[in-house]
């Protein structure tokens, strides 16, 4: 039986019907159109399926939709359309920080997270916040370089110090 | 994988003996037995559901008992198909060796598991294997202990 | 790998928990984190009729202080153990414990109730609970009851959790000032499952130890207290020869399993090492 | 004018993917697509009675459930051979098992239902009746006398076999003042790429159309590969590679799958869409090396290498996998033995063997990290044995910078390599003194620190001497079209193929240099059949040298094309005009009409032009290497290493590379790949390991068990480059995919072994696992103890 699922997608509201075994990974895919949200392992071992939801990275393929009542979900589209990830996007543009681009979702989701916690993150702090984040291509270097760079710009942008201050 | 170990059971070896041959004792043995029809004296039709965990799954298969030395020693070995999961099989030498009240079993086994089961069990697949061999035989000597002993133990 | 089909139901309380798991005869399955069981689930391993989401139900959330004991509810999440100041000051090992657990997606939806009911043997949080000597609150239809940590851990991927029976909370002793804790885990890479751990603590006055509390995970079926190394520390200074001791009597408490892939006498090896070294560096509350 | 060859351009295609913009064949829906799903055999090896599809095929959702008698009807066998493989022996394969399962995961039924959950619910009701018989799973035994068979079609377990030696290598031995040996065991690994293998057949019954969504590398391999084995006009298969989420050499195969998918299309006449669940990747994508190696090596007194002599036993699975064969790289793995080195005798052995597991295959570096490994594992002994340093001994025998061109003892023909300039930059990048200096003081405290290094060589824009010489139709050539659009931007159509490493960028890159624009107005269009023109695609690093010159080549014809436009529009010799800045300028670099008013003329008004005049302006070209049968490039790498003795974990600390590709036209992308690769090569020297039981089972096949290399566990890794570019090519490029891959094993398994030296401990068996490390270190202990 399908069950009336009400959830906030990228700010908008959405109501879905949908299967009680629909992951929220196949429901943003397919029910959603929201294909930057990958399936690398669909157990939760690779990190291509992150999304926020209520803004805290989780693994889309091992969440139900159903389980996503009342929640919002942000993906990748979304992140993309509110800019709020566009200097972290540019720095992972201009350090290569991808090649095939399928892990690149995942990356992105763990690094906005992990900077919304700790500003000023050292490469290790980086390493280990990346460390359910499968990358086949890159050798995760440059990842850790554009996550790095990205904390650097934000940390001299005089109103993210004032926001760091409060 | 191998697995050996010994239990002593508080029974005569002839009664042990029988009692490995007897379809209600065996059913009683097998960890999550179902159904266990005989086909002959030596050969069983086995449904088994077993769950361990985040694994559930029910195996149709067989069980048999061969390379018999009566009231000695024989071969028990089953498998069996759990569909889509895989398949369980495995067979244990049983030596029976008379002992002061009662008798020591000694068994040498060797199980192994197919299929999704193999290639995502393999971090418990030890412990599940003598989880289950250990659950057998404890089985068995339950069923061979007469019930006041039982009570009283 | 998708799931097979099932019923989803959520449970706004306990009453109704319960009512809708015996109502499924035991085919069903209680959802916290769904970390355990979507996974498995997916892959097929298991079909359970029903899920029952507990994740709504007041009693099972929130960490607090109450009567000389630190109460955490079980659907504290893991990212929360790890961030919680209570659990800081009174439970170290599991603040500790929870950056081994995983990877920090998992930890915002993985919740510790969800890890203590699956009762996984290479898994943190059981090791760091009986080393805690904790109590696990279990409440049923019949009741409420506290079960020692000790206790609850029975045998493989089995609990003394009774069918239906929900695991509400994990109930802490407060720790007296003079205690010191000490977790690590040696993994291949940074959160996988453990190859070994160690949770341990001890109440160390006067250059004394006592009341020592060791446990292991990912040596056994269940996590494994190792009481002849408790006792090779009560009495004795933390020394390097009081560790040797403890390390040279984990044997009596350790018997690995079979494993193709590492064999039980090196896990006892890496046991006696990884023992070594927690004890060595146990720290009081910071 | 600024030249955008060598230039760290950005990737323009990434930035769609940083949006969530990709295009994944598995994010692709048609209109009435069936998702298929596969049973599989659950065993390594037996017959099959009875496959019962009854219960199944009443599920909901099913479509229709195949098995093999009507499946394998439509599509004709493939066979894994190369005619230049002389005695190479491979049994024909077809998609669905007829009666005997040949490893764990071989397909034996294909569902198809309206969703894959449908799919799923339906196969694990399929009832198999499959009866075990003992598989073959020790390729050593299998080639016993009298072994049973792991493939019953074929005449024994022997793929293939082949000896390669030079005249005097019993006397280069006999008269060596040092003989040092090695037993070597590579284990066997997989690609692993994040986006599985993904495939939507779509067969159109009313044009007789096939057009395959296919996430690979090789559209045109695959296009040749539809029309023939299912019957189709060439013409009639278009074959679609949109965004591939990695591929690295195993993309390129005909897998059961994807020949199932389009068989079943066929039959239909509906779209259907298989993409492998990671579960099943494990059982179906090709695996990798599995290679036991005997090395020795022989020296002079002075440390001189005089001769190598290897035996290599490659285990390859039940079949050989087509069309490149699984025989390819246990070649490439006897011919790139001592590559770097002058030697002059070598004798390799090669043996092929059956096995009941997956097929293994061409994966990224093709032989070169066992060839590599070996060859150094050996030098880093002779080092020991003569008691020269490992810099010192390699400075003795690498080949000379000017000692080109030179022809190794295997017979590999080098134009020219860097090997010294390497090594010295290395020495500089590492200081050697430094790092012992900092080991010897840690070693006190307890700390074991080493570091190895390795040099290798790479082979890369292979011509037809890689296959086409056997027979296969993989294409040696590639092509492109050029064409300038009317407002003067430029768009090329080439047959290479982009998986995230940036070919289109660099395409843009050369061809912007040929026409004086900037790469912005250079848009590239690759991996679709129907709009590239054919071509061998990306593979064996072709991507920059060869298609990188095709480009190069037909940007030039372009340019001459407007140059003679140009030159009857403003009145002036061709000869004296050249491109620059989107214009085209006179010997005094003033401009004289831009290439828009050369557009708008060509297209809207050419009746303005003089008569007779070409006014097309596109151009195709085609290229074929030519010259030397293959470009090697070269380069060395260095890794350290701290070893936890009492635990058996490696941390690694950093990795050196310093790499020859030739000409760079894309730096960033170019250490970017190094990086990859470097990973790729230190994933299976530490973790990544398929492990079967003696069953044939796969015992770690998911991405919890099989460990691939994550952030936490990979160092940070500094690249230098020395740059010798190839004669061979206007562009001067080769390839530099493998490069990072070939060597880091290797460098990091020598540094393991330094690190490890105090207790007289040796790793010879990859991955180099703490158990591993634990039992050499006992060993060492026993040895010592019990002499």
């Amino acid at each position: 039986m399908k069950h009336l699922l009400t959830t906030t997608v990228n700010g908008e509201q959405v109501q879905e019907a949908v299967s009680p075994r629909t992951s929220l990974a196949d429901f943003l895919r397919e029910d959603m159109g929201l294909t930057g949200t990958h399936l690398g392992c669909e157990m939760g071992a690779c990190g291509a399926c992150l999304v926020l939801m209520d803004g805290a990275p989780v693994h889309a393929c091992l969440v139900l939709a159903v389980q996503a009542e009342g929640c919002t979900v942000e993906t990748i589209e979304g992140l993309t359309e509110t800019g709020a990830a566009a200097d972290l996007q540019a720095r992972f543009h201009d350090r290569n920080a991808l090649q095939c681009g399928y892990c690149t979702n995942g990356m992105l989701m763990s690094a906005q997270a992990l900077l919304a916690a700790n500003p000023d993150p050292s490469r290790d702090e980086i390493r280990d916040a990346l460390s359910g984040n499968y990358c086949r291509c890159t050798g995760y270097e440059a990842i850790v370089d554009a996550i790095a760079a990205t904390a650097s710009d934000r940390a001299a942008l005089p109103e993210t110090k004032a926001e760091a201050a409060e | 994988m191998k697995l050996d170990g010994e239990q002593f059971l508080n029974a005569d070896p002839q009664t042990v003996w029988t009692a490995l041959f007897d379809r209600d004792v065996l059913a009683g043995a097998i960890p999550g037995c179902e159904s266990l029809d005989q086909l002959s004296a030596t050969e069983f039709a086995a449904v088994v559901k077993l769950k361990i965990g985040p694994v559930s799954a029910r195996f149709k298969g067989d069980v048999e008992l061969s390379d018999i030395v009566p009231g000695q020693s024989c071969t028990l070995s089953g498998k069996g198909s759990g569909g889509i999961a895989g398949f369980a099989k495995g067979a244990a030498q049983v030596t029976l060796t008379p002992e002061a009240g009662g008798t020591r079993l000694c068994y040498d086994a060797d199980v192994a598991v197919g299929g999704k089961l193999a290639s995502l069990g393999n971090r418990l697949i030890g412990a599940t294997a003598q989880k289950l061999t250990d659950a057998f035989f404890a089985n068995l000597s339950d069923a061979l202990t007469p019930p006041e002993e039982a009570r009283s133990a | 790998m998708k799931l097979p089909s099932f019923e989803y139901l959520r449970a706004r309380s306990m009453e109704e928990a319960w009512a809708l798991h015996s109502e499924a005869g035991g085919d069903a399955v209680y959802l916290s984190g769904g970390h355990s069981v979507v996974p498995s689930m997916a892959l097929r391993l298991q079909a359970p009729s029903r899920l029952i989401d507990i994740s709504q139900i007041a009693e099972l959330r929130g960490v607090s202080l109450a009567d000389g004991t630190l109460r955490i509810g079980a659907m504290t999440r893991h990212a929360e153990v790890l961030a919680d100041p209570l659990i800081a000051r009174h439970a170290p090992l599991l603040s500790q414990a929870a950056p081994h657990v995983a990877h920090p997606a998992i930890r915002n939806r993985g919740t510790i109730g969800g890890n203590l009911a699956l009762a996984d043997p290479a898994s943190e949080f059981p090791a760091a609970v009986l080393a805690l000597r904790a109590e696990i609150e279990a409440t049923g239809p019949e009741g409420r009851r506290l079960i020692a940590a000790d206790d609850f851990f029975l045998d493989l991927y089995e609990t003394a959790l009774a069918p239906g029976e929900l695991l509400t909370a994990i109930h802490v002793p407060l720790p007296p000032e003079s205690r010191l804790f000490g977790f690590d885990e040696i993994a291949r890479r940074r959160g996988d499952y453990a190859m070994v751990g160690v949770a341990a603590q001890a109440d160390v006055a006067g250059g004394v130890i006592a009341d020592a509390s060791v446990t292991l995970f990912s040596v056994g079926f269940t996590p494994v207290r190792a009481k002849a190394a408790e006792q090779a520390l009560d009495g004795a200074p933390l020394s390097p020869e009081s560790i040797a001791r403890a390390q040279a009597a984990l044997a009596q408490n350790l018997d690995p399993p079979e494993d193709p892939g590492f064999p039980p006498e090196r896990r006892l090896q890496l046991a006696r090492v990884l023992l070594g070294r927690v004890l060595s560096r146990m720290e009081p509350v910071k | 004018m600024t030249m955008h060859i060598g230039q760290a351009a950005r990737r323009e295609n990434a930035r769609r993917h940083l949006a969530g913009r990709g295009r994944f064949v598995s994010d692709l829906a048609l209109p009435r697509m069936l998702h298929a799903v596969f049973v599989r055999s659950p065993m390594a090896r037996g017959r099959i009675f009875e496959i019962d599809t009854s219960e199944a095929s009443a599920c909901p959702g099913v479509v229709r459930i195949f098995t093999a008698a009507e499946l394998n009807a439509r599509c004709t066998p493939w066979i894994g051979t190369l005619g230049h493989f002389a005695g190479m022996q491979s049994p024909p394969m077809n998609i669905l098992a007829e009666d005997e399962v040949l490893w764990t995961g071989h397909p034996v039924a294909m569902v198809l239902a309206r969703s894959r959950a449908e799919a799923e619910d339906a196969a694990e009701l399929v009832m198999l009746d499959i009866e075990d018989a003992e598989p073959v799973t020790d390729g050593a035994a299998a080639l016993r006398p009298g072994a049973p068979l792991a493939n019953p079609a074929a005449r024994d377990n022997l793929c293939y076999e082949a000896v390669l030696e030079t005249a005097d290598v019993d006397a280069a031995f006999a008269g060596a003042a040092h003989v040092v040996e090695a037993s070597m065991t590579f284990g066997r690994h997989t690609a692993v790429t994040l986006e599985p293998r993904a495939v939507i057949a779509d067969f159109d019954a009313s044009s007789g159309a096939l057009t395959v969504h296919h996430g690979t590398q090789t559209p045109y391999q695959f296009q040749d590969v539809y029309s023939r084995h299912f019957g189709l006009p060439e013409g009639k298969v278009r074959v679609i590679a949109p965004d591939v989420g990695g591929s690295f050499g195993m993309k390129l195969h005909v897998y059961n799958e994807e020949m199932g998918a389009v068989a079943a299309s066929l039959i239909l006449g509906r779209p259907v869409r298989y993409v492998a669940d990671r579960l099943e990747s494990f059982l179906s994508d090709i695996h990798a090396r599995d290679h036991i190696v005997q090395g020795r090596m022989a020296l002079d007194a002075e440390g001189t290498i005089l001769a190598m002599e290897v035996n290599d036993l490659t285990q390859v699975g039940a079949i050989s996998a087509y069309p490149r064969t699984s025989a390819a790289e246990g070649n490439q793995v006897i011919r790139l033995m001592g590559a770097p080195y002058r030697m002059s005798d070598y004798r390799g052995r090669l043996s092929v063997a059956f096995q009941n597991k997956v097929q293994t295959s061409q994966y990224r570096a093709v032989g070169h990290p066992i060839a590599c490994a070996v060859t150094e594992a050996l030098v880093e002994r002779a080092a020991e044995a003569t008691g020269l340093d490992p810099f010192e001994i390699r400075a003795r025998n690498l080949i000379a910078d000017d000692a080109y061109p030179h022809v190794s003892a295997t017979g590999y023909q080098f134009e020219k390599l860097s090997h010294q300039a390497c090594l010295a930059k290395l020495h500089e990048m590492m200081e050697p003194d430094a790092l012992r200096a900092e080991h010897a003081s840690l070693r006190k405290q307890g700390i074991y620190r080493g570091f190895g290094i390795a040099s290798f060589v790479e082979i890369t824009n292979p011509g037809a001497a890689f296959y086409g010489v056997g027979g296969a139709r993989i294409s040696a050539q590639d092509g492109a079209v050029v064409r300038m659009m009317p407002s003067g931007d430029i768009h090329c159509a080439i047959s290479v193929t982009e998986q995230g490493q940036g070919t289109e960028t660099i395409i843009a890159q050369v061809v912007a240099d040929q026409l004086g624009v900037t790469p912005e107005r250079v848009s590239v269009t690759t991996g679709d059949t129907a709009t590239t023109p054919s071509g061998g695609a990306t593979w064996a690093c072709r991507g920059a040298g060869i298609g990188g010159e095709t480009a190069l080549r037909a940007g030039r014809r372009l340019r001459d094309r407007i140059l003679t436009l140009a030159g009857a529009l403003v009145q002036a010799d061709p000869a004296s005009l050249r491109l620059e800045n989107g214009a085209v300028v006179d010997a005094t670099g003033a401009a004289r009409i831009t290439l828009e008013e050369i557009g708008r003329i060509a297209t809207y008004r050419p009746d303005t032009l003089p008569d007779g005049i070409d006014h097309s302006l596109t151009v195709a070209h085609h290229f074929a290497p030519t010259g030397y049968p293959f470009d090697f490039t070269n380069g060395i790498q260095g890794s350290l290493v701290e070893v936890d003795v009492e635990t058996g974990l490696v941390r690694i600390l950093k990795h050196w590379v310093v790499e020859d590709c030739g000409r760079i036209i894309n730096p960033l992308l170019v250490d970017e790949q190094i990086r990859g690769g470097v990973v790729q090569g230190l994933g299976p020297a530490f973790f990544e390991e398929c492990q079967y039981d003696a069953d044939g089972q796969l015992t770690n096949g998911s991405l919890a068990d099989y460990l691939v290399p994550m952030a936490c566990e990979m160092p940070d890794i500094e690249i230098a480059h020395i740059e010798t570019p190839t004669g061979d090519t206007i562009l001067g490029a080769k390839g530099v995919g493998e490069a990072g891959t070939a060597a880091a094993g290797a460098a990091a398994m020598n540094a393991v072994n330094d690190a490890l030296r105090p207790f007289g401990a040796r790793l010879t068996q990859t991955p180099m696992t703490p158990l591993r490390i634990l039992d050499a270190l006992d060993a060492a202990r026993e040895e010592r103890t019990d002499p």
